[in-house]
């Protein structure tokens, strides 16, 4: 009771949120198993999309849960089924630059905290510039309620039909890569003249040379296309997988 | 009144937003028709009205003052404007005339990488891409950056994956360059929230005003500035960052490497400059401090390694891609002098490398068209087979070491000059030392070129064999005009030149 | 044998309409409370995704034809670009919804709207697509073992 | 909150009895809702196998939330908002057994075995079948 004449309430409910949030990062760069790693994905959504509400952003939550924990989920799953159930472990000697990144990231924020506006602080730039105007104007102008709508269709309509083409281009992507029949592309590209050489390179059709540089790659199981007989025993694997949890 | 001058007369104050429009809805009329050969038609015609859009404006700006355009009718800061101004309306010009060149080149160049029933969808993602980085380039609202940064970037992640009809490799060239975009779109748009918090607006003129008024702002800026940068500097392959440019640029299909090897990274450079020099101040400390140190020594750095590594190379795309890593060390170290004539020279040097880059990178998809090859030891003799092709490359890669009378002379002169103006003369040493390696990594190509034996096939020497006019057109256009700009050849080096002093006058605010 | 997923049938065949509903509520609510065309794209290419989990791809296919994806998602863009379009022939500047009706808040309500059902088009094919491109790609997975 | 609303009763001498009634049910829901949440909780973390933590999770989520839900709905009274909260219990009622189901049905088709202490798996299913 005392406590809450101290700290609101609502800082509670936000920093319980941020520590859920960050046990939950934490836990997807430690897992191994991809389906542990997707669910937790929606857990992570969900959980901001919770702590988006308690910021007050409605319209921001409802999209991140209907994207983040909904959608995105499932895609993941269609998406997880096509490779391992476990990822590869890192070795130690490629996880330290991304680590000095993080850190450095990290600490670069941390040394801008002291300049930043206070929590919630009314006076801050951020929501005694356009925001306000924003609220101001809709109603005068667009006569809508939901100032967000507003913004996002109207006065910054532009952006907005920026990311419906981003949308549309993810879709162009997807449809000249995949195909929505699954049928990824067989075709090989042939040039015109006679080929002097036979192809360094391998494409569509033939497997991979291992050269100095697709050692590497072919790790990543974007390369390889999986043969029927690896389908099978990857699906071998996966009821197995499924007995032992 | 005839129809035209209403047409031209609206193209100068609608221009800007139909710039991006225009490409954008003709992207996804595209994606729904299933002839190609319109498509490519309307391709064609796309960049065609685009570039005389782009010209017109650019003649408006050259001769008057800069354009503002309110989208939606709503004045900044609470709507998104457009900015046609010095500093972006070149590279409007340039990113729109490549996009006609690249065109025109991808009519043959598809037929033999791209499966015919993608050959639309292809299309309109090509024209996606050159809307985005038009609408990157254009736009003087911050976070609208970012969107069309995003519009260009999956897009071009797409169209790079599509070599994989080529070479398997591509799509894994693909996946890199998509998680390095990502992490950089990231940093960017970080780096910009960071700079709402800091002044409350997302209009880069106000941005700038505010920070101008707190004097450079306070650390939350300071961060936010070096997010922005490491954001902008993965999509410019600046030095430590650039790993993923060689390998997307060897993999893509030939005429994507084209596109964008001659403008997207330099849209990002623009973004740089804009960034930098308007929306900050080089006065501010923090900045003058980057520029110096970071920007200069990335650029060094960058100009010496990238060339040694571009010897080492095998590929002949990769050659040219390392080589790409190093003149955007040019670029960034006229940047980093931060004079106006070190600006205008990076400028310029931005302007020559596209074409350059541009000539090089079509004469090399023209053998692969032809031969199918990429290597260099595989370039033997081509000189007696495809001696059209061979002669703009040979052009292109004398104009890229910087011999007198070329684009690649002009830009490096005055750079040098620039460096000497601040007595920097280590920065000189490095651009010559760097311009020698540019010597053996061309030099060796050449070389094979004209001396080595040709191909034999069956036992009897492969006879002429040129590339189509198609491909011959664009690339010739490019190497004619790296010579038109080094000998000043009617008037062009001339306006080169002046386009960029302008620049760098709009870049230090001596300009509208 | 019987069906041994005759529960999970029954139930999202009785949800799945009601998912649908939902999108269209956020869709044309947008104006009043939270939402708008992206989650209620999203809201909506769920309802055809829990179909296609249930009753299987093909089932799912025939309810929602591959062939309006490349339709849908240019529509869509179509429909926003044209909304800007149309506001240019009507003499304003792009996408400056206030010159499609006499009264420029009504012209803002006509362009919002219009510009959603646009966000709604894209939105929706594109989950739906991804969806495909992916499920399509996976082996057949069997009746019992999910 | 139970206290509050107690002294909430007490003090406030003007209201109606069927207002106190409201009030001491929703409070009741509310406060039943709880106690299924809190041991579905307990369970999902102390239970030994798979299924019952399935059963207690499964709990959790249908009697826990419908009776908050019904509470809550008391407390709004005739309202758009118990109607909207109506709706949720009515889809949550559907949903989340069958979720349970599904979850269940899945680890049992993929051969997951329950523990059963000292009776042996195969004498159960000898039974059963």
């Amino acid at each position: 009771m005392l406590l809450s004449y101290v700290v609101s309430p609502t800082i509670i409910l936000d920093v319980a949120l941020m520590a859920i949030l960050i046990i939950v990062a934490f836990s997807i760069v430690r897992m191994r198993s991809l389906f542990a790693i997707v669910m937790l994905q929606g857990v992570y959504s969900l959980v901001s999309a919770a702590w988006f509400v308690s910021l007050d952003a409605v319209d921001v939550a409802f999209t991140e849960a209907a994207v983040g924990a909904g959608v995105s989920t499932v895609l993941m799953l269609a998406a997880m089924l096509l490779a391992n159930r476990k990822s590869d472990p890192v070795p130690i000697s490629k996880q330290i630059a991304p680590l000095l990144v993080v850190l450095i990231a990290g600490l670069a924020m941390f040394y801008a905290i002291g300049d930043m506006p206070a929590y919630g602080d009314v006076n801050s730039p951020a929501n005694t510039g356009v925001g306000m105007d924003y609220i101001e104007r809709t109603t005068k102008e667009i006569h809508i309620p939901n100032v967000v709508t507003a913004v996002l269709a109207s006065y910054r309509g532009y952006d907005t039909f920026g990311e419906a083409v981003v949308i549309f281009s993810a879709g162009l992507g997807v449809l000249l890569l995949l195909g929505l029949n699954g049928n990824a592309g067989r075709w090989t590209a042939r040039p015109t003249g006679r080929q002097i050489y036979p192809p360094i390179a391998p494409s569509a059709n033939s497997r991979l040379i291992a050269s100095r540089d697709n050692i590497k790659l072919s790790k990543g199981s974007i390369i390889e296309k999986p043969s029927s007989v690896n389908l099978r025993k990857s699906k071998n694997n996966r009821l197995k997988d499924k007995g032992n949890n | 009144m005839n129809l035209m001058s209403i047409f031209s007369q609206w193209i100068i104050e609608q221009g800007p937003a139909f710039l991006i429009v225009l490409p954008l809805l003709m992207g996804a009329v595209t994606a729904v028709i299933p002839n190609k050969g319109m498509a490519w038609w309307i391709t064609f015609f796309v960049t065609i009205i685009c570039t005389y859009t782009a010209f017109s404006l650019f003649q408006h700006v050259y001769f008057d003052s800069f354009l503002l355009y309110t989208m939606g009718g709503w004045n900044p800061p609470h709507g998104i404007s457009l900015i046609v101004d010095g500093l972006s309306a070149p590279i409007l010009l340039l990113i729109s005339v490549m996009a006609v060149l690249t065109v025109i080149y991808a009519l043959p160049a598809s037929i033999s990488e791209i499966e015919p029933k993608k050959r639309a969808p292809f299309y309109a993602a090509f024209l996606i891409c050159f809307a985005g980085l038009m609408g990157m380039v254009i736009t003087g609202d911050a976070f609208n950056v970012f969107v069309f940064l995003e519009v260009s970037s999956i897009s071009t992640y797409a169209l790079v994956a599509m070599g994989a009809a080529r070479d398997r490799r591509s799509l894994a060239a693909a996946y890199n360059y998509l998680i390095m975009g990502s992490i950089g779109a990231t940093f960017f748009v970080i780096g910009l929230g960071f700079l709402f918090m800091e002044t409350g607006t997302l209009n880069m003129a106000e941005m700038s005003d505010i920070l101008s008024e707190l004097d450079g702002g306070s650390r939350v800026s300071k961060v936010g500035y070096g997010f922005i940068i490491v954001g902008l500097g993965l999509k410019i392959a600046m030095f430590p960052l650039h790993t993923w440019l060689p390998r997307a640029y060897a993999y893509a299909p030939t005429k994507i490497t084209i596109f964008l090897a001659s403008t997207a990274t330099k849209a990002a450079i623009y973004l740089l400059l804009r960034f930098t020099f308007t929306v900050f101040d080089p006065s501010f400390d923090y900045i003058a401090i980057m520029l110096k140190y970071l920007i200069m020594g990335v650029a060094i750095v960058g100009m010496a390694f990238a060339s040694f590594q571009a010897i080492f190379q095998s590929d002949v795309r990769r050659v040219l891609a390392y080589s790409s890593v190093a003149q955007v060390g040019y670029i960034l170290l006229g940047i980093g002098i931060a004079t106006s004539s070190g600006l205008a020279a990076g400028y310029l040097h931005l302007l020559n490398h596209a074409v350059i880059k541009g000539c090089l990178f079509i004469s090399v998809g023209a053998f692969w068209y032809r031969f199918g090859i990429t290597r260099v030891n595989d370039f033997s003799g081509l000189f007696k087979t495809m001696p059209l092709t061979m002669g703009a490359f040979t052009l292109g890669g004398l104009s890229l070491i910087g011999v007198p009378f070329t684009a690649g002379f002009v830009s490096k002169v005055k750079l040098i000059l620039a460096a000497a103006e601040q007595d920097m003369w280590w920065a000189v040493l490095v651009i010559v030392f760097s311009s020698v390696l540019a010597i053996v990594y061309i030099g060796r190509i050449i070389l094979f070129a004209y001396f080595g034996t040709p191909p034999k096939i069956n036992g009897s020497i492969l006879v002429k064999n040129e590339a189509p006019l198609m491909m011959l057109f664009p690339m010739w256009t490019l190497g004619l005009m790296s010579i038109a700009i080094g000998v000043n050849a009617f008037g062009i080096g001339d306006s080169f030149v002046s386009a960029s002093e302008i620049a760098a006058s709009v870049l230090l605010g001596e300009r509208g | 044998m019987h069906d041994p997923h005759v529960i999970l049938k029954v139930i999202s065949k009785f949800l799945v309409p009601f998912i649908a509903l939902f999108a269209f509520y956020v869709q044309f609510h947008g104006d009043f409370g939270p939402g708008g065309g992206f989650q209620a794209g999203v809201i909506l290419a769920a309802a055809v995704i829990l179909y296609a989990l249930i009753f299987g791809l093909d089932a799912a296919k025939k309810a929602f034809p591959p062939s309006w994806i490349r339709i849908g998602m240019s529509l869509g863009v179509l429909l926003y670009g044209g909304t800007g379009v149309l506001t240019w022939i009507l003499g304003g500047d792009f996408l400056s919804y206030g010159v499609l009706a006499h009264d420029p808040t009504h012209g803002q309500h006509y362009g919002i709207i219009a510009v959603e059902l646009g966000v709604l088009c894209s939105v929706t094919t594109v989950m739906i697509a991804i969806f495909y491109a992916f499920g399509s790609r996976q082996p057949e997975v069997n009746e019992d073992n999910w | 909150m139970i206290i509050a609303f107690l002294s909430a009763v007490v003090l406030d001498s003007n209201l109606v009895w069927t207002e106190i009634l409201q009030i001491c049910l929703s409070c009741l829901a509310i406060a039943s809702g709880l106690f299924f949440v809190l041991a579905g909780s307990i369970g999902v973390l102390r239970f030994p196998d798979f299924y019952t933590r399935l059963h207690a999770a499964g709990m959790t989520d249908t009697l826990g939330a419908e009776l908050i839900l019904i509470g809550l709905i008391l407390q709004s009274g005739f309202t758009q908002t118990s109607l909207k909260l109506l709706m949720i219990g009515f889809f949550l009622l559907l949903t989340s057994p069958t979720a349970t189901h599904a979850i269940a049905h899945s680890a049992h088709t993929a051969n997951l075995k329950p523990k059963l202490g000292k009776h042996s798996f195969s004498k159960v299913q000898r039974d059963r079948s």
